[in-house]
């Protein structure tokens, strides 16, 4: 049985909180520099460590039972089944060359 | 009301206090946190749907006895097909098994109080009844023509009907059975009794974990697809509307990413119900436990990856359209391990011949064949002709009704005797069950040939040449009502009338069958502690 | 959520269905976790609705999202973090069975989010007053309109649906609130505030998807 | 069977053989699995059946080796089957170089076919025996479905898209044209007929109807009345590029990245033009969107396809 007061400290999550909000700065002056397409990945990468950070501190998945870890991959993992699967239908529709694969408006 | 009529017959037959007779009146089951009360209020209001949704079908086959439009207009066959539709799949066949047997059983077959939270459970019945008053308003409100599939752009712009109710009472029925679904994974990770390992566990929580699963993962696009959906509608926001920028076909993405699986909802409970009567029927240990079990899983996991095979004619692409049909392919081999382990479980085994019997074996023979043609339509080149037509529905009926409410049918006969403390006449059960295996198959064999001669579905009128075997699906429907009416008739004539149940009627294993029947409130009275193997009728050999 | 039935034989918070303490916690964080992996796939719709779009219309996007403003936005980033420490920050006195702590804390967090939402409000308002709320007051008439409107309808379904779940986070909250002033939440039993600290912090998440995602996209005007 | 009470659909495309072979070849492979499920599941309840009620059969747990054979064989089988229907699939919808060109516009409740000649049928096609036709198909409003049973071909019809469907019909007759995706009311009364003529009988049908003006030509027409001949002059001279010869031909776009050249990139510059401007150009053109119909745009299309280059008329 997950017992979790052996939580984080206080210490840690300011140490998360400082971090946090420096990658907000950090995203918002990125955002000004032009890096072309690699605007869109350095900001969703940036996305993606603070969300990281969060649930593995602040949601305790850090300290906790391999099940949690298994819940929270699973619904990760489901949706990028949903964005793959998807994206996958509309990338490929051109590779026939046909008019059908087009997309008009 | 039947329920209070039912408290007193209980309170003067039984002895011992059960969850029957542990409270009356009103008030103790609309909010009674138990379970297996919850599972009886969803056995009375699923009937309901399970009855207005069955009189829609029988409007349906009485209309297309003859070629032209003469019982009703062409809008109003349109909205009797889209309801009957509607209601079946979210109203009944979804919430079905799980609702009912799941919730009565899983607690009990787990060796537990109750599910982790009974509240929950209760909230999730309530809003069942909200998303079916909605629902009832909807078609009393004059009906929706869209089909249950709601494709845009004709549901978010040209459908004069009540295209937001109907999608909102679908969006509830959704929200309950995630909370359903909710309550069953956590019940069966936390709350198993001592010594219940997850392979002591009955074939009927395997699959009921797999089905929550669906529900917990599956269900929530369709939610915000349908949110989507009445944005769009009723605001105007476009997200599939051509003219405002969208793509219907994203509509399709994201309503099959959920209905897909949504089959497996409502056709895994049903194995876990067939291999319990599988083991009862033929007093034998499943075989090959493991296979079947985790087959459950497979289908729940790999159902997720073929939504795209309902799409092959709707101008995706290719190259998706390949690997959505490759790993449909694919999941017809834990369906056909599931039906070979069957079959060898009743290998050597001491079989009876009773009203289980005959549900499983008309289950067996519904699946076989609802199964086995799912390979013709995810053959993508044979699906440009089939896709669309009555061969669709005749497939898809034998998987929901031959397989799912044949399931139904058939654990709720197993299990009545538990969940009522009452024992119906078998002798009517095998002849109702013969009756829906013949009325089913006369119903819907002939719509493969019907769909390979080219019937589009949903047609009102259609050409002459489809009459004679038309009229043959008609005919075989009145049959299949019989065989649908005639179990409600003597089922409900047990609760008064019959004899009262033993502890284990069937000689059959598990921990359902070791508590009193009906069961006391908290299920047992002291938490049982379990030391062996699910359907350990005798000592197993290995091989 | 757990059932509060007190019987006599049992420890302070626990539901007769279970056996003991912690497994009555352990299935409280556990079915939290199973409603959030639902809040992903429920919001997931949205995001890959925004993907799928996003990669047809750059241009329109990055004309919708140069409308949006980045300070506000930003402002309200920094609002949900301090929200999320501040909720961290409940929880662990809730381990101490700290009931003044909790109190503190679980004000702080609801002021915050109260302020994110004020915040939107005036997001909202300038955007009915620019007319830029598809269907309902549209006024851009460019060749790209279509698109655009998607861009806000995304916008619009997005963000009202996050701060949907902030108006519903901030109504358990007073009733967390007020459950702890009665002193419900005591070392033994704190599941509640601990899994309402689960659901806070899932909608802060969304939040930080929803930033780069809306906001951030206009600034480089067609970097593609 | 007589055709009073037929089981079983006209095969009358090219390709209709194929896909029965296909169905029947699943078909077998069903009836064997069923028949042998079912045949052991009986004699099992025959030789089994409970002879006491205190009976208790051997338990026998599972066997390793049958679960691998009985999870390999139809995992198998299945791979076979997809990759018979795939390759069926590819060529199904692969239309040969040479095909007729025929244009479908579904509207609710109600099919529009034009021939490449101009005349316009409803609810009716012709079409000539032995001819590869190809269909470009749009919809006015929500999705239909363009099925014709005897030809085993069915492809959906979107709005604001093109798709396509090719066959070539092989027996001469008059078959089913469905509209197999619901489409509202009277979705069972979009129905039409197509009538597959011998060659000669379909050029008699072409000159013998009223006088249409070829598709090209109401395209001319449509091309001058816009105005779209002042910027779009042939010698490349105007604001906009030259349209001759540039159908079918892959083209560099402003601001980098390139585009083909096909039905779905002009109808595109039609209607959204600063969406994809070719490179060397500027995005000038207004939009028509709402000034021409979608069949007005069909036939600006089968106007610019007839736009050949001097020298590909030679090599031809």
């Amino acid at each position: 049985m997950a017992d979790d007061h052996h939580g984080p400290t206080v210490r840690i999550y300011l140490a998360v909180f400082a971090s946090l909000m420096f990658l907000t700065a950090l995203t918002v002056w990125v955002a000004f520099q032009d890096l072309g397409m690699f605007n869109d990945v350095v900001a969703l990468g940036i996305a993606c460590t603070k969300a990281t950070i969060v649930i593995l501190f602040f949601m305790h998945v850090k300290y906790a039972s391999r099940l949690t870890w298994l819940l929270a991959g699973a619904g990760i993992l489901f949706l990028l089944i949903l964005f793959a699967f998807a994206m996958a239908d509309y990338v490929s529709r051109g590779w026939l060359g046909m008019p059908a694969s087009h997309y008009l408006q | 009301m039947a329920i209070t009529e039912q408290d007193v017959q209980a309170s003067e037959d039984a002895p011992s206090v059960n969850y029957l007779n542990n409270g009356y009146g009103l008030k103790s089951w609309l909010l009674t946190r138990d379970h297996k009360r919850i599972a009886v209020l969803y056995i009375i209001s699923i009937s309901i749907f399970f009855a207005l949704g069955g009189l829609f079908a029988s409007l349906v086959r009485f209309e297309l006895m003859t070629p032209e439009g003469d019982l009703m207009s062409s809008d109003t066959y349109n909205k009797v097909f889209s309801m009957h539709g509607i209601i079946m799949v979210f109203f009944f066949l979804v919430p079905s098994i799980p609702a009912t047997l799941g919730n009565f059983l899983v607690p009990i077959m787990v060796g537990a109080k109750d599910l982790a939270f009974p509240r929950i459970n209760l909230l999730s019945w309530y809003v069942y009844v909200v998303a079916g008053i909605l629902g009832t308003i909807a078609v009393v409100g004059g009906g929706v023509d869209t089909g249950w599939t709601f494709y845009t752009p004709y549901s978010s712009t040209y459908s004069n009907s009540n295209v937001i109710l109907a999608a909102m009472a679908a969006f509830m029925a959704g929200f309950s059975s995630i909370l359903t679904g909710l309550n069953f994974v956590v019940t069966i990770h936390t709350m198993r009794a001592p010594g219940m390992t997850w392979f002591r566990l009955p074939l009927f929580v395997w699959s009921h974990y797999a089905t929550s699963i669906i529900m917990l993962l599956g269900t929530p696009v369709i939610a915000i697809t349908l949110v989507l959906l009445m944005l769009e509608r009723g605001f105007g926001f476009g997200f599939f509307d051509p003219n405002l920028g969208g793509d219907p076909v994203l509509f399709q993405h994201l309503f099959w990413f959920y209905s897909h699986p949504a089959v497996y909802i409502m056709i895994l409970p049903s194995m876990g119900v067939m291999s319990e009567m599988v083991a009862a029927v033929a007093r034998k240990r499943v075989f090959g436990y493991e296979f079947v079990a985790f087959s459950s899983v497979a289908i729940a996991i790999l159902g997720f990856l073929v939504w795209g095979h309902h799409m092959f004619v709707s101008s995706q692409s290719t190259y998706a359209g390949m690997v959505f049909s490759v790993i449909t392919f694919l999941v017809a081999v834990p369906s056909a391990i599931k039906v070979f382990n069957w079959t060898a479980t009743l290998y050597k085994g001491s079989i009876v011949y009773d009203t289980q019997m005959f549900y499983v074996y008309g289950y067996l023979g519904l699946f076989l064949v609802g199964g086995l043609t799912g390979l013709f339509l995810s053959s993508m080149g044979l699906d440009i002709h089939l896709h669309d037509t009555y061969f669709v529905v005749a497939h898809f009926h034998y998987i929901m009704v031959g397989g799912q409410v044949m399931g139904y049918l058939g654990g709720m006969h197993f299990w009545w005797p538990k969940i009522t403390g009452k024992m119906y006449p078998d002798i009517w059960g095998r002849v109702s069950a013969l009756l829906v295996f013949l009325g089913f198959n006369l119903t819907f064999f002939p719509q493969f040939i019907l769909g390979y001669m080219g019937m589009p579905r949903r047609y009102h009128v259609y050409p002459d040449e489809f009459q004679v075997l038309n009229v043959a699906s008609s005919l075989g429907a009145s049959i299949l009502a019989l065989g649908y009416v005639i179990p409600g008739a003597y089922l409900t004539w047990s609760i008064f009338k019959g004899p009262k149940a033993p502890d284990n009627p069937w000689g059959a294993k598990g921990l359902e069958w070791e508590t009193t029947s009906p069961p006391p409130t908290f299920n047992f009275e002291e938490t049982p502690l379990v030391t062996e193997e699910a359907y350990q009728y005798g000592p197993i050999e290995e091989h | 959520m757990a059932d509060h039935a007190v019987h006599h034989d049992h420890p302070h918070g626990l539901a007769h269905q279970f056996e003991d303490m912690p497994q009555q916690k352990e299935s409280a964080i556990i079915g939290m976790w199973s409603f959030l992996i639902t809040e992903i796939l429920f919001f997931g719709g949205f995001f890959a609705t925004y993907l799928i779009y996003r990669s047809y219309y750059p241009e329109a996007f990055f004309e919708g999202s140069s409308h949006l403003d980045i300070s506000l936005g930003a402002f309200n980033t920094a609002v949900l973090i301090i929200s999320s420490l501040t909720m961290a920050m409940a929880v662990h006195k809730s381990h101490e069975g700290n009931k003044k702590g909790i109190m503190v804390y679980l004000i702080l967090t609801g002021i915050l989010g109260l302020t994110f939402l004020v915040v939107k409000y005036f997001e909202y308002s300038a955007k009915i007053e620019y007319g830029l709320v598809p269907g309902l007051v549209w006024h851009p008439h460019g060749e790209n309109s279509p698109q655009l409107a998607l861009f806000y309808s995304l916008y619009f379904g997005m963000t009202g649906m996050h701060a949907l779940h902030m108006i519903i986070g901030i109504g358990l909250l007073i009733w967390l609130f007020i459950k702890t002033a009665q002193g419900t939440y005591t070392a033994e039993y704190n599941a509640p505030v601990e899994i309402f600290g689960l659901y806070w912090h899932f909608v802060d998440i969304v939040w930080i998807f929803l930033f780069p995602l809306l906001y951030l996209l206009g600034t480089q005007g067609g970097g593609h | 069977m007589q055709t009073d009470f037929p089981l079983f659909p006209d095969q009358a495309s090219s390709f209709a053989f194929q896909v029965d072979a296909l169905y029947f070849g699943i078909l077998a492979l069903c009836v064997f699995f069923a028949l042998l499920v079912v045949i052991l599941v009986v004699i099992f309840a025959i030789k089994y059946q409970r002879k006491s009620d205190d009976e208790v059969p051997r338990q026998i747990a599972g066997h390793l080796g049958l679960e691998i054979f009985w999870t390999a064989i139809p995992a198998v089988l299945a791979l076979g089957v997809f990759v018979w229907a795939t390759v069926l699939y590819f060529h199904l919808i692969t239309p040969p170089p040479n095909a007729m060109e025929m244009y479908v516009v579904g509207k609710q409740w109600m099919w529009k076919l034009q021939h490449p000649e101009g005349k316009k049928e409803i609810n009716e096609l012709h079409v000539p025996l032995g001819e590869s036709v190809r269909l470009t198909m749009t919809s006015e409003d929500v999705l239909h479905s363009f099925y014709i049973p005897a030809f085993r071909v069915k492809k959906d019809v979107v709005p604001g898209r093109y798709t396509n469907l090719w066959f070539k019909a092989t027996q001469v007759g008059s078959y089913h044209l469905f509209c197999a995706e619901f489409c509202g009311t009277e979705h069972s009364r979009m129905i039409g007929t197509v009538h597959v003529l011998e060659p000669q009988n379909y050029e008699a049908w072409l000159t013998g109807g009223t006088a249409n003006e070829p598709m090209e030509v109401a395209g001319e027409r449509l091309f001058e009345q816009y105005a779209c001949h002042t910027c779009h002059k042939a010698d490349g001279a105007g604001r906009g590029p030259s349209l001759v010869g540039l159908f079918g031909k892959t083209v560099a776009l402003e601001g980098g990245g390139t585009a083909l050249v096909d039905e779905a990139y002009i109808r595109e510059s039609l209607l959204n033009p600063s969406a994809k401007v070719m490179a060397g150009y500027k995005p000038i053109m207004p939009t028509f969107k709402g000034q021409i119909s979608e069949e007005g745009i069909i036939q600006i299309i089968a106007y610019i396809k007839s736009l050949k280059a001097p020298e590909l008329t030679r090599m031809e």
